[in-house]
């Protein structure tokens, strides 16, 4: 009843393309998707998961639960990744714990993406204003990862002239994959508002198109996380370690948050997912400007190499379980 | 003339070519997409899409003088986000 | 009663993607479209814009409008150089008045692309043979801007050897742009001749398609018009002018014509855009070859800087207001 | 009546889309598609190819017709090498004879997707199990091509560390573009079998975008096929004979055995242009690595520059005269 | 051995390699997509889709002679166009 | 310190880089996508889609000794393959 989930996450397109991808660096193929291809379906994912998020959030309004969804959102990016440093100061310098740990606060799209799939293949619901907890939580932790920077190392740095409050703001909310998230979100939200006949214009390309790139851009996310793999060796086992229960520690924090909020099944896998996940796109590249000090392998292998790929794999069927057996079937 | 090459991470040519425009240098040509491995970093062309980025190669022509001008300043850029900066003979066709 | 044309344009998801493109440069977000991604869209959208126009005019066939629109197409393309070029010369010498005149004088595929959008949100019909329009106009400007080189200003060039009119000719025609717009539009014209089934097959990626990357695509001339501004202001101030008097003052000579044409709302809105626009692929390109002397940031500041822009933003609904009022509204 | 299908096919989007690539060429346009973008949609073709296929098997099941089918596919990529081989030592040395044998021994998933596409023109049934038959003749003809370097020129070569078993099998079945249509086919086969949901959920993507994309890519391929033919002049006449002929004899084989085989007139020109096409990807890249010594441009512009345009334009509506004229009608 | 470093707009590609094939250079190479700022033009990546299109990098080893062959007609396209030329020395491996 | 520039098929980008970190180079930098015409291919952007792909330019800043090192190892891949290698002078900034 446990392998069940899992074997049919596993036999999904979605994953079955992440495996053959991964598959293909183990039998030194030379399959390749050369840049800037990965880019164009980054920024498409994206763009369409904002814009379609934008358009659920206006239809289905500001419910009961959606602000206080959201303020555990933020709050939970807040929390995740101080745990996440204290754990990492056992090892590591204040840098690189303090780059690692605003990784696994802030969040993956693609997983996301993939949990929604998931439960679309389960025919489980959950709402569009969860796409607001995606955006709302990629930029929080790399501002408590900065601050953490600024206050336990104020002398070891020989040079911190990008630390002004300022750079900080501007690094973690104008990057650019949180900006057009959000602001394909709000021009989402402004469409279903304003101009509802360009819904349907845009469903081909936002809504049909989607499944079929996200297996694409799948394909080449296991080609980069095996790429990793090699240099998470070099990382040593506690890193190793680190990113498979830090993504199931904090799975765990968040299906009892999504407990106490109430949520249903898919919103509250969702919810775990956003926890348990961790950013290679927005906190790198906030972290690489701002604490060059920290090492980029540490925190790209982890959350590539194999936090993303256990939780794509593995743990959103896990999360799920633990969804069912935690949180009570709302009545109805 | 001077050939000044210069290899970083693409995340840092702003800052670059910020100083190299504030020494009035006659142009300079930049080529992205570099990957490489440094002491201190690989970048491989797979993870170009994420928060990490490539490197730029940055090629000056230029005099001598305009480099000494530039010297601090890209050193203090280089060994804080990481990079190469190499000088060689160069002369116009 | 002004303003909300305007509003409602504003509103709409291509309008939108442009205003967060350029918002982003403005807040100095790191969001990028790589190249060469912009000219898979580019190229994508003038594909599909002569496929579809092709299989609409094969539908439609040659009506009593057509050819006179056409041939009006055509003599705008002609006279809007010329004048352009008599004003531009108080302040700049032969070359560069030539080469933005020629600018001025062609069109903007994307601009009329966004005019479609913009009829289509409002439920205004207009015709398939406009896209032939479109394609007849890319080039006499190219052509009359050379010959303007060639007789204004034949002995201060030190090198001639590109102004053959052979080479006149190729530059003006055989432009990529220029050349897949027009091969695109005979393949859509055979096509709904000779094997109709064929369009249904092409719809999904021609038609449905469309939409969604014509907002991919704004996203990234948003970004490209915000980074061209800077380098206006270098331009001085008649130019900036210029660059929005000169399609207003464009649009008025339009708009008359598609009067005396009497063409419908929808076809008077897009013949009146095309006047309006001004080119940034097929003009630079030959300008670049054979007017080295004049200064590119000159020609393709204005147009992608200013005149897209304005128009994307404010021209067509303006147009559109000054269509309803000064053509009668067709009889029936 | 033999002309009849040749005009249909050269007005079908596909061939007008090459033509009109390569007439580009011809006339000097500057019409360009930059590199990576004919890699995306090449690896977007194998991949939807790849996945439909599999989903087809999955359906049909193994009926009688499968095995023997695609027994007698392996066996043609074997052989054809072999009598190429032949042919070729009177002009070439063993080196280029093999590598170019090789070339027309494999496949051209292009020039198969265009059969379809005829077939499906011309509303003729064929089977999904086809894209089995591709997928098996990529690579056998590459290992019959690098044993004949290695059995032949034994003591020519100065440095054959490349040539072991099992490097000549890595290059074999682990090329990138082999692996791409194996591993999408086995996971069409996947998801029909056990996630059968997913497949509408692709079928935007893999299918209703298929046709459109394929037009983009022939322009490319028209483009690239022009661009090889002025050193095709180097190349001798013998080898650009080869090049138009060797695809004829092949088909007539082909269409012989396909007679034995009693596949009806759908499978019987997707096996004939089997025979008939010649590789450009797998082929060239396992060729490059391993038998340096031969010249590239021979290989490559033979195949891309002549036979594959022949195919494309003249060759498959022949094929389907030949299989009309040879193949009994199946009964029923 | 020369190393010769020519850096245009890539619209200039053929002219450029035609006077390179005449002179019979033993090979060269090119790099397109590079940007940059000379004394007349600012190239950049997000204009590369336009009529402007960016900058190429060719780079040449030959002997002097050849370059003393092609420097009138490489001058003469480079002053025309734009672009830079340099000279340095460079032995083989 | 001297330069060093290679310039083969990407296709033995993997070969060569093995080489390099065998000799322990304190880093390289790759470009790809380059094209170029040599005494033996021709390679155009157009093939890059195809089993041919495009050429590597490989930049190693690095000793003499280095170089000497690697010498025999990479003549031999080239001369297997193709592509040129060339060394220059080259002083840290
Ligand atoms: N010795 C070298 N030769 C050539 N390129 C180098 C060398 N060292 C570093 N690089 C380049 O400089 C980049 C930054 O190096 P790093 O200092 O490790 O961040 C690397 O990714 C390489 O592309
Ligand atoms: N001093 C220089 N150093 C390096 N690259 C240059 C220099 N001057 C010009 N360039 C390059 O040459 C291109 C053409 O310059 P221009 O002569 O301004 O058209 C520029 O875009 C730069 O890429
Ligand atoms: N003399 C040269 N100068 C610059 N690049 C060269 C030269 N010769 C060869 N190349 C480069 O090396 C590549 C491989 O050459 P080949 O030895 O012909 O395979 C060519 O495609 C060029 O990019
Ligand atoms: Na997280
Ligand atoms: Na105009
Ligand atoms: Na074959």
């Amino acid at each position: 009843m446990e392998i069940n989930p899992i074997l049919q996450n596993v036999l999904a397109p979605p994953v079955l393309f992440f495996l053959i991808g991964a598959i293909s660096i183990f039998f030194k193929s030379d399959l390749e998707i050369p840049a800037p291809l990965p880019k164009l379906f980054s920024l498409y994912l994206l763009l369409a998961i904002g814009f379609k998020g934008g358009i659920e959030i206006q239809k289905s309004g500001f419910t009961d639960q959606v602000l206080p969804t959201l303020g555990a959102a933020i709050l939970m990016s807040l929390i995740i990744p101080l745990i996440g440093f204290l754990i990492l100061r056992y090892k590591f310098d204040v840098f690189n714990s303090a780059a690692i740990a605003a990784a696994y606060g802030s969040i993956s799209a693609v997983t996301f993406i993939s949990a929604e799939s998931f439960l679309e293949g389960q025919s489980i619901d959950f709402d569009g204003f969860m796409v607001g907890a995606l955006a709302l939580m990629e930029s929080p932790a790399i501002i408590v990862g900065l601050l953490l920077v600024k206050f336990a190392a104020p002398k070891n740095r020989p040079n911190s002239r990008k630390m002004h409050l300022s750079s900080i703001l501007h690094e973690s909310l104008l990057n650019g994959s949180v900006y057009l998230l959000l602001s394909s979100l709000i021009i989402g939200f402004l469409t279903a508002f304003s101009n509802p006949s360009a819904i349907s214009k845009m469903e081909p390309f936002t809504g049909q198109l989607f499944y079929g790139a996200e297996c694409f851009f799948l394909l080449d996310m296991g080609i980069v996380a095996a790429q990793r793999l090699p240099s998470l060796k070099n990382a040593g086992s506690f890193l190793i370690l680190f990113a498979v229960f830090m993504p199931l520690f904090n799975s765990l924090i968040g299906v009892f948050v999504a407990r106490f909020l109430s949520l249903g099944p898919g919103n509250a896998l969702l919810f775990v997912v956003l926890c348990a996940s961790a950013s290679y796109l927005a906190v790198p590249a906030a972290m690489r400007m701002t604490v060059p000090e920290a090492r980029s392998s540490y925190y790209i292998s982890t959350t590539l190499g194999l936090t993303f790929p256990f939780n794509i794999v593995l743990g959103i069927p896990i999360y799920m379980t633990l969804v069912n057996k935690i949180i009570p079937l709302p009545p109805m | 003339m001077k050939r000044l090459d210069l290899i970083f991470s693409e995340r840092e040519l702003d800052a670059i070519i910020n100083t190299l425009e504030k020494a009035n240098v006659p142009g300079y040509t930049v080529m992205k997409h570099a990957t490489g491995r440094g002491p201190e970093r690989v970048v491989t062309e797979d993870m170009e899409f994420t928060g990490l980025g490539s490197n730029a190669h940055v090629i000056v022509f230029c005099e001598q003088e305009l480099i000494d001008q530039m010297r601090a300043n890209i050193k203090s850029d280089l060994s804080y986000y990481g990079g190469v900066a190499y000088i060689s003979e160069a002369t116009p066709l």
